[in-house]
């Protein structure tokens, strides 16, 4: 009797952990019904008529009007103020080298596919005055800002005099090179580049590369941010703008800890001819702000991504095993176009880093192919495929040097026949027998290192460290916090630290400035002694004739030379190995679920120009969401 | 001739350790007690008076087993009973107990009324709540315990006043056979007073039919009960009533009990205490012959392989000895006058 | 022997009031929730400073990247590290924050700059209280039940049972997470896989959105509470094993009282004391709970105090943490006040 | 001493719960002497091979070659590459290329095969398809390529002086090699993980590595919290209440936010597995102090430590043979417990990416967050995380019912 | 009678207080305490009244918190460990409960040992030490042989206080201070210790002195009786004067409400 009853609450407490269980083993079917009860418009400006903003169901993003990302943002958004750089805004704001036009946009628009750079709030390409030190473009008649006032000329001037004014980002790290930005009537802007002694641009590269990266931003609103600020250029930056005028297809809808929403301006400005000719097809962007790339993963496994930002390792898992109607941009590895070269640098300064024999043997007895293969899961054209250069992987930058020239330099590594006869030459040889080589009689013994949590760079280091042991080396790896890492790595105005002997770091991707500026950035001394250095060249390599072709290229327009110049580069790279590329990474990953939208782009998909896979958000990629069409 | 309350007839119990042994802690217990009257049981620690207390309830949990004998109380024999009605209709109502230690009895998280409620509805499901309260009340009263006991937590109460409201709890329904397991051993000796006093006043007014009181303290039991049985390694080894037991023990066992009683009057100091040599035998493996038989003087040879019967002395009187009343005596008288010397 | 302490701890608070009962043992709790507070203030201030590298560089090193020019960034590193106060003698510091944390100002976040501290946080507390303390208790609740009926039953439940649930409760929180995850979600699809609610869904007061809510909440929710299960059933069946020997049980018994009533006052006896031991586990529960948050991408404290500690944020790690001490203390405090009322021993303990 | 011995391993919990643990340190012992080989080694260019016997390709060429004909094998090959899906799915496709359906029968292999071979354009776009649809026919047509052949492959080699090729092997569809005759095979019962390395061989030494910076962590837990909950309860006085001030305060703190702060605060670089522990210890000690100071404080009274003092004996002696001895189990307890929330304690904050740097050895921890950051967990590599996950729970269960096998014979109370 | 023999052992003003603030009791109550060599004292209190305080202090296991204790009239230094061990040469105690006296993880000869060694014996040929302790152990009516090897737990708890005896017996102090040595002791063996107890002393000359709350057995054994409560001596005086004459109230009821069996136990008076 009592034994029963006890069993009864026993089940009594199984049947509540069941019950508990059940009304969620139904999946949530939630969005399919339309249960219209209030309209909740979190931001509706007051020159649209409200109506159009109301989705049919306040609380529910249609699935098939809702293009959805991972991979961009990564925390909640802090503000959408276009002239602050750390509004953690993804999806927003990004003005780089392919600037994300959803929100704000750019005068012109850089294809990474082609090079090239095509109008936006442009009209037509721009201009070079012969002597190459004013550019001049006009501005679209059409193009207007989300008020309903047109884009001008004086906009665009006095989004540079803020920039400056107030110490942005973007003023200070282009007013080296940019004198002013002038509007010479509403429609047209003469960008004057700053002169060197010699009357000469100091840098037309940049100037040009200024129109494609670097938004336009209303005169008028600007002025009532700096009325808010008053003057204050650290309030200026830290507003939160949520009353921004923008002159793009989409803007905030909603956002908070989970998640950001944009929502299409039916109003845009580029439904006209004179652009796009319509409106792009999701009417609302959505991104779910995921923890890891894990939960990014399956949410993309699971259709709730349309477009993917992240690295997902083993992607061809998820059409070859799982029959899932994601792909990628090529059909087989590496998958995507790559465009930066994550590199390793050593640290020039280090015993036996100062000769290049063993600089170079390190490097060519590392296991590409494994890096590629494991840390990458063969995202990543090997270097079979893609000989070592400073170029990376696009067609564009390939044509820009001369193969033949520097056939016998490239290697493509796991050569230990090769690097242990440059380490006997370099006189590294293991003289008291413990397995290792001594240089100027002290064992070869070296830290690579990279930041600690950035999971296919310390994957590539650990093979890297196993290299050393293949030709008597000994390579311990280690990994700081990035907190740290960055610090001591970005301290160029001395001796890098012990522990850094090769490092990881990146280098710049695709852009209108590349392959010039990643170039640079690898080899120029110009950034030694920098207390706080951003830029590059952090194994601190010095050579004056690099340096040379580096500072006459920007003024150089005769391709031919130009061919000349980057081969000259190449040749003085791969001879001296200040760093080595440990592999190609695509400017933006771009995996693609096709469960509600298709006509993503890909390679071959006839587009022209071509679509570059870049999220359709970046530069001229954003004319991949006009071709998007639903699945049937 | 009064009823008799309870009989006990040949109660065989054991208990289980974590080894599984046994041990015969109750071998074959007879024991009668009258309506009004009280048995005192008194015994060294591990001769099984605890033991005893809990096999008379008749209500077994491990590790106490039942073996076999009877349990008759007013007539009834509860030995057969499925255990269910046992708890239903003779614990409480015609057995009661009062534990050891009853400072601990009472659920430290319960109010005594709450307490007092669960115990009558157990056996009597429509009483209301303010009936049992107005019971209550009146019991407590008569008792000389404040009625506002009631409304209180065991550990709000002094251990004197828990000890009188586990009594009161225990006579609620009446008992007909109340059984107390040294209820005041662990009180001083005010409160140990008020706890007799208590008790014989229950007797008394008739709250309690009869009473079955367990201690070690003898001169506690002399002054409480009517009659005393003396208990030793599981078995009784001489019942008599209260000024026999104590003044003319006839067990040897019993004669060295009672020597060692120390009470602070008057001559005692001139009383030379008597002292047992050894220790009780171990009960998993009881000696067959008398239990007593190692630490006896008088043992003779054939005691260590015959088990002793009880025999009758007359006057309800019994003892468990192969001598004979007239044996024993002599002696006694022959030890007490070496000893004078 | 805990008691004396904190009675010490009020004594030095002078709080000498000739109060009884149960406003002394309040009183006592409460002296010592303050003092505890104050020590976790201090920790919470000086523990995340003594992080090493450069909180700015960091900032620096987001907006410098795609700059070209050598001097704009040093100009921006300055520009941060006096906005920031980082520059500051550390005890300035302090003092600044303890004057801004009393103004429930907690500065502005570091890694999510311009972000305030306060609303990175007010947008993940709620769902981490209405996370763990619901998972904790329910995790409580069926331990207890569980442990208790070991203790009663003994016998194949307590032979088979308990060995599960002590099983269950060595995973990892973090295993028990990934494999709910696998199973649940990833294989089975009875469940979402991350986050709060729905990923096409936006918030509000409607069913749908409620529904997806609490289908979200199922998996991060019995990660926990599978996981509480067993230490808690373990330490229950001791209690009750303790419980069902005491003198009472045996004195009930024989008084009549059913099995089943008397039970219920082993349970409830056992329960008590068990209150106490939550109350102090809760410490150890919120840490494990903080990964098992992450494992399901749900919006949280978790997540929050991650990224500030990989984003060298000290005023986010600091409020955060803080924040986390201060709801264990409290959930403390209110246990402790909660057993002092209904454990009527308290009460007589403090009246002597 | 002996007697204790025999009431343990009495208890059936203690009994199993060290059977599982001897094991697993048996394991972790015996596993070396006969695999050799680096638990960090990169063997495997590509992540998470599965489970399985690995047999070199390339040498099998070379093994002695046996003709087996077994009626099936034909089937099986068509099979593997063209199931009810596959078949299902071309059907599909010839229909939206304008075949009509009653033309389709799709369990007639050749025919089917014939038909799509003849109608099959890669170029051509159907209405409504999905991109990864396209390629997936790509992908299949390439697959179905001479699936039907009843040749042999012929093995050609490079002529190094001519460059061109010439046959120097021929297989069979009838040929088979014996695994055993095969130079090269290396049997993965757990596959690889991310990096290419031989799980178990890494789970082996991770499980060591975990077990040691638990017996650190656990040690140096047990040690202070020893010490201190010694001097709280033997001294008194002011030192216990500063004691147990100290003491209740880091209970009430959450241990995890302190042990996130610390280890973050150490920096990666000098976060050795053994200074983890360490840390892991110092933020674990104040249950143990807690209960050492209970169990001191009942027993200082008691009769035996004062008999102790009577007879002269200093206090670093009572402490040693009259405290100590009776707290034994209850440390041993201790420890237990401790070890196994160390093992645990790791786990955690090597998830969070604040666990020992990997360079010399893995631990668990570490391999279940490598397994994590690559997914594996979602792509269905459970060989990469459930062993190590089990490995775990196997650890930490075997000492808590090695310890609830203790509590059982040294608390009297639980007895049953 | 007294007085013609020397003070042995005195207190003035002995006080214990524990706790503080709310929590501070006061278990020993200014007491003055005399007591002349070669006599039996007791003193009697019921549980709470501060006697084993008392007794822990004038053993020196507690410190005082005020008042001194002055050993053969001269005030006891035991500051450091060293003095402590001089002290306790001279002062030894039996303790109520002999299960818990010994330490359960030590053979009971070592019991025995220390006290040797104690006395100076540390470098005594080992015959000579097993000789001694069985004498010591042969006086309290053990047999050494059957106990050596053993450990506590396998002896009774007559065997194991005799043994607390044997103790005394090798340590030969000038105070026995014996706390309820028969509380815990079956009534059969309780003579045999008092019995024990009392010889020995005879033979070595000790001053004994009895805490107990039996007014019967502090009457059976002692010369002076002390009675304590509240932390104070209410009454004292020779035993037969206290217990047969009681003076005060106190004493008087608690001789009153103990059960007796020559004289009636009135029952009426609660």
């Amino acid at each position: 009797m009592k034994r029963s009853s006890l069993v009864f609450s026993l089940l009594v407490v199984l049947s509540m952990l069941l019950a508990a269980c059940q009304p969620a083993a139904t999946p949530t079917q939630a969005p399919a019904e339309p249960a219209a009860t209030e309209v909740q418009a979190t931001e509706a400006p007051a020159t649209e008529p409200a109506a159009t903003e109301a989705p049919a169901d306040a609380n529910a993003l249609p699935r098939n009007e809702t293009l959805y990302f991972n991979g961009q943002q990564w925390g909640a958004v802090a503000c959408w103020n276009p002239y602050s750089s750390s509004c953690n805004n993804a999806l927003g704001i990004a003005q780089q080298d392919n600037a994300r036009v959803t929100m704000f946009e750019t005068p012109y628009l850089y294809n990474m596919l082609d090079g090239k750079v095509y109008p936006l709030l442009a009209d037509g390409p721009y201009t070079w005055n012969d002597a190459q030190t004013e550019l001049t473009f006009k501005i679209k008649a059409a193009a207007k800002w989300s008020d309903g006032t047109p884009v001008t000329a004086e906009d665009v001037a006095y989004t540079w005099a803020s920039h400056v004014k107030y110490n942005t980002p973007t003023g200070s790290g282009n007013k080296d090179y940019i004198d002013t930005i002038e509007a010479v009537d509403p429609q047209t802007v003469v960008i004057k580049a700053k002169l060197d002694a010699d009357g000469k641009a100091v840098n037309p590269l940049i100037v040009g590369a200024y129109v494609s990266t670097n938004y336009v931003i209303q005169k008028a609103w600007t002025e009532t941010l700096e009325a808010r600020a008053g003057g204050d250029a650290a309030k200026f930056l830290a507003d939160t703008a949520e009353d921004v005028v923008y002159s793009g297809p989409y803007h905030k809808f909603f956002a908070d800890e989970t998640k950001v929403v944009f929502v299409r301006d039916d109003n845009y400005w580029g439904q006209d001819a004179s652009m796009w000719g319509k409106l792009p097809a999701p009417k609302y962007l959505a991104h779910t702000i995921f923890k890891d790339n894990a939960a990014g993963f399956t949410a993309l496994k699971a259709g709730e991504v349309d477009v993917s930002q992240q690295f997902n390792a083993n992607i061809q898992d998820l059409w070859l095993k799982d029959n899932l109607p994601i792909s990628t941009y090529l059909p087989d590895a590496p998958y995507g176009i790559g465009a930066s070269l994550p590199t390793a640098f050593f640290n020039l300064k280090s015993n036996g880093l100062d000769n290049v024999n063993i600089r170079k043997a390190i490097a060519m007895a590392v296991d590409y192919d494994t890096i590629i293969a494991n840390a990458m899961t063969n995202q990543s054209a090997t270097f079979t495929q893609v000989p070592r250069s400073l170029m990376n992987p696009t067609a564009g930058e390939q044509a820009m040097y001369d193969h033949d020239t520097v056939k016998d330099l490239q290697w493509a590594g796991k050569d230990y026949e090769g690097a242990k006869a440059l380490l006997d030459e370099a006189g590294a040889k293991d003289t008291d027998g413990d397995g290792w080589r001594e240089y100027n009689g002290k064992k070869l013994s070296y830290v690579a290192t990279c930041p600690n949590g950035w999971s296919d760079w310390q994957a590539a280091i650990e093979v890297v460290a196993a290299a050393g042991k293949e030709i008597g080396i000994e390579i311990t790896t280690n990994y700081p916090e990035w907190s740290v890492y960055q610090t001591v790595v970005t301290k160029s105005d001395a001796p890098l630290p012990e522990g850094y002997d090769i490092f990881m770091m990146w280098s710049d991707g695709a852009g209108p400035t590349q392959p010039w500026s990643r170039i640079r950035k690898l080899m120029s001394s110009e950034f030694n002694g920098m207390a706080s250095n951003w830029n590059g060249n952090w194994g601190q390599y010095a050579n004056p004739a690099a340096d040379e072709i580096i500072k006459a290229i920007p003024g150089e327009t005769d391709p031919a030379k130009l061919k000349e110049m980057y081969t000259e580069l190449v040749k003085i790279y791969l001879t001296d190995v200040p760093s080595f590329t440990l592999m190609y990474r695509p400017q933006s990953f771009h995996a693609v679920n096709e469960s509600v939208w298709t006509n993503f782009p890909h390679d071959g998909d006839g587009t022209n120009p071509p679509v570059p896979p870049l999220d359709l958000t970046d530069g001229w990629s954003i004319a991949g969401l006009y071709n998007l069409t639903l699945v049937k | 001739m009064a009823n008799t309350m309870l009989e006990v007839h040949e109660l065989t119990t054991k208990y289980v350790t974590r080894f599984r042994e046994d041990v015969y802690a109750v071998d074959h217990v007879s024991l009668k007690v009258e309506e009004g009257r009280s048995l005192g049981i008194a015994g060294e620690s591990g001769c099984g008076k605890s033991t005893l207390a809990l096999s008379l309830m008749g209500y077994y949990f491990p590790p106490l087993h039942y073996m076999s004998g009877d349990i008759i109380i007013d007539g009834r024999n509860i030995s057969g009973m499925n255990p269910d009605d046992v708890r239903k209709s003779i614990l409480g109502r015609e057995i009661a107990y009062i534990p050891q230690a009853a400072m601990n009895a009472l659920n430290p998280t319960q109010k005594i009324i709450h307490f007092i409620e669960d115990v009558i509805q157990e056996h009597d499901m429509y009483v209301t709540k303010k009936d049992i309260y107005d019971r209550a009340r009146k019991l407590f009263e008569t008792v000389g315990l404040p009625a506002e006991v009631l409304e209180k937590y065991p550990v709000e109460l002094s251990g004197g006043m828990k000890q009188r409201t586990v009594i009161a709890v225990s006579v609620l329904l009446l008992p007909k056979v109340l059984i107390a397991d040294e209820p005041s051993s662990a009180l001083d000796v005010t409160s140990q007073k008020m706890v007799i006093k208590m008790l014989k006043q229950l007797m008394e007014a008739g709250f309690i039919s009869s009473m079955i009181f367990i201690t070690h303290e003898l001169p506690l039991l002399y002054n409480v009960t009517d009659d005393i049985m003396v208990m030793y390694a599981g078995q009784i080894v001489e019942k008599a009533a209260a000024q026999e037991a104590v003044f003319d023990p006839l067990h040897p066992y019993s004669k060295g009990l009672m020597g060692s009683i120390i009470v602070p009057e008057k001559g005692l100091r001139d009383v030379k205490l008597t002292a047992i040599p050894g220790v009780p035998p171990n009960l998993k493996k009881p000696p067959m012959g008398c239990r007593f038989a190692e630490r006896c003087k008088l043992a003779k040879p054939e005691c260590r392989v015959t088990s002793v019967p009880l025999r009758d002395a007359g006057n309800g009187r019994t003892y468990r000895c192969i001598l004979s009343e007239n044996e024993l005596r002599e002696a006694y008288a022959r030890e007490a006058s070496q000893n004078a010397k | 022997m805990f008691r004396q302490s904190r009675d010490m701890a009020v004594h030095y608070l002078n709080v000498r009031c000739r109060v009884k009962g149960y406003w002394k043992y309040f009183l006592n709790k409460l002296g010592w929730f303050l003092i505890t507070f104050v020590f976790a203030f201090l920790l919470n201030f000086i523990l995340p400073r003594l992080m090493p590298g450069d909180p700015v560089a960091a900032i620096v090193s987001r907006l410098a990247q795609g700059m070209s020019n050598a001097s704009g960034v040093q100009a921006i590193y300055q520009q941060y590290a006096d906005l920031f106060g980082t520059n500051k003698p550390m005890l300035e510091q302090f003092f600044l924050y303890m004057r801004n944390v009393v103004h429930g100002d907690f500065g502005l976040s570091f890694s999510q700059y311009p972000r305030p501290v306060s609303e990175v946080l007010k947008a993940s507390i709620g769902w981490t209280i209405a996370l763990q303390f619901p998972a904790i208790i329910v995790g409580w609740l069926i331990g207890n039940t569980l442990g208790a009926l070991a203790a009663y039953l003994k016998g194949s439940f307590d032979k088979i049972l308990m060995p599960v649930s002590i099983f269950i409760s060595n995973l990892p929180q973090f295993g028990m997470a990934v494999i709910l995850l696998v199973v649940f979600a990833v294989n089975l699809k009875w469940f979402p896989t991350s986050g709060g609610y729905g990923f096409d869904l936006l918030p509000s007061f409607t069913w749908p959105f409620i529904w997806s809510v609490i289908t979200h909440y199922q998996l991060p929710f019995w990660s926990i509470v599978l996981i509480a299960i067993g230490g808690q059933a373990i330490g229950m069946r001791s209690m009750a094993i303790y419980e069902l020997n005491a003198d009472y049980v045996k004195y009930s018994r024989f008084m009549g009282i059913k099995d089943r009533k008397i039970i219920g006052y082993v349970f409830r006896n056992a329960m008590l004391p068990q209150i106490t031991g939550l109350a102090l586990s809760i410490g150890t529960m919120v840490g494990g709970a903080l990964v098992a948050e992450i494992i399901f991408s749900y919006p949280g404290l978790g997540t929050t105090l991650l990224n500030g500690v990989m984003g060298q944020d000290y005023p986010l790690i600091s409020a955060s943490t803080l924040i986390i001490t201060v709801m264990v203390l409290t959930a403390n405090f209110l246990l402790e006040i909660l057993y002092g009322i209904i454990d009527p021993r308290i009460k007589a303990a403090q009246a002597d | 001493m002996k007697h204790t011995l025999q009431q343990i391993f009495r208890s059936p919990k203690f009994v199993v719960g060290f059977s599982i643990f001897a094991a697993i340190v048996l394991i972790v012992i015996v596993y070396p002497i006969f695999i050799t080989d680096s638990p960090l080694g990169i063997i495997g260019q590509g992540t998470f091979f599965p489970p399985g016997i690995y047999v070199s390709a390339y040498d099998s060429l070379g093994s002695p070659k046996y003709t087996l004909n077994l009626p099936d094998a034909a089937a099986k090959r068509v099979a593997a590459k063209l199931g009810d899906q596959e078949r299902a799915d071309i059907r599909d496709w010839l229909v939206a290329d304008g075949i009509p359906e009653s033309e389709i029968d799709i369990n007639n292999t050749e025919k089917l095969l014939e038909q799509w071979a003849q109608n099959y354009d890669p170029n051509k776009k159907i209405q409504g398809m999905t991109f990864a649809k396209q390629r997936y026919y790509q992908r299949l047509d390439t697959s179905l390529k001479g699936i039907l052949s009843t040749e042999g492959a012929i093995i050609a080699q490079k002529n190094a002086e001519t460059g061109t090729l010439e046959e120097s092997n021929a297989i069979n569809q009838a040929d088979y090699v014996n695994v055993s005759e095969v130079a090269s095979v290396r049997f993965l019962p757990f596959g690889t993980d991310n990096f290419g390395r031989d799980v178990l061989t890494e789970l082996v030494a991770a499980t060591r590595t975990s077990l040691q910076i638990g017996l650190v962590a656990g040690l140096v837990a047990t040690l202070i919290g020893l010490t201190l909950g010694l001097l709280a309860g033997y001294v008194g006085g002011m030192v216990d209440d500063i004691i147990n001030f100290v003491t209740n305060l880091f209970i009430v703190i959450p241990s995890f936010v302190l042990l996130i702060l610390i280890s973050y605060s150490v920096g990666q670089e000098q976060r050795g597995p053994f200074l983890v522990a360490t840390v892991i210890g110092l933020t674990a000690w104040p249950w143990t102090a807690r209960a050492v100071r209970a169990q001191v404080i009942s027993l200082r009274n008691r009769d035996h430590v004062n008999l102790s003092k009577l007879s002269g004996h200093s206090i670093v002696h009572i402490i040693l043979t009259d405290i100590l001895p009776y707290i034994a189990s209850y440390v041993i307890m201790a420890l237990i417990l401790q070890i196994s929330s160390g093992i645990l304690a790791e786990a955690s904050l090597s998830i969070l990416g604040l666990g020992p740097k990997t360079t010399e050895t893995p631990t668990l921890g570490l391999m279940m967050n490598w397994a994590m950051i690559y997914q594996a967990h979602i792509q269905g590599r459970w060989w990469a995380y459930f062993p190590v996950l089990m490995t775990i729970a196997l650890i930490t269960f075997s000492m808590n019912l090695m310890n609830t096998g203790l509590d059982q014979v040294f608390n009297p109370a639980l007895r049953d | 009678m007294p007085s013609e023999k020397q003070i042995c052992l005195s207190t003035s003003g002995l006080t214990k207080i524990y706790g503080f603030g709310a929590h501070r009791t006061v278990a020993v109550d200014h007491v003055d305490l005399k007591l002349y060599e070669g006599e039996v004292v007791s003193i009697v209190g019921e549980s709470g009244s501060g006697k084993t305080t008392l007794a822990k202090m004038l053993l020196g296991l507690i410190s005082s918190s005020e008042g001194e204790v002055y050993f053969q009239g001269i005030k006891r230094d035991i500051s450091s460990q060293k003095k402590k061990q001089e002290y306790w040469k001279n002062i030894q105690a039996i303790f109520q409960d002999p299960f818990s006296s010994y330490n359960i993880f030590n053979k009971i000869d070592s019991v025995l040992l220390d006290c040797i060694h104690m006395r100076g014996g540390r470098n005594l040929p080992h015959a000579k030490k097993v000789e001694m302790m069985t004498e010591a152990c042969s006086f309290v009516n053990l047999k050494f042989e059957e106990l050596t090897n053993k450990y506590p737990f396998e002896l009774s708890g007559g065997q194991m206080q005799r043994l607390m005896i044997a103790r005394i017996f090798l340590l030969k102090p000038k105070i026995l201070l014996a706390d309820e040595p028969t509380s815990m002791i079956d009534a059969c063996s309780r003579a045999t210790i008092l019995d024990m107890l009392m010889q020995l002393r005879k033979e070595i000359g000790m001053t004994v002195i009895f805490i107990t709350h039996d007014i019967g057995l502090a009457y059976y054994v002692s010369d002076t009786v002390y009675i304590m409560e509240h932390g104070r001596f209410v009454e004292f005086g020779s035993a037969d004067e206290v217990i047969l004459q009681p003076k005060e109230p106190y004493t008087q009821r608690l001789i009153n409400d103990v059960p007796k069996i020559y004289e009636e136990w009135d029952l009426s008076t609660v």
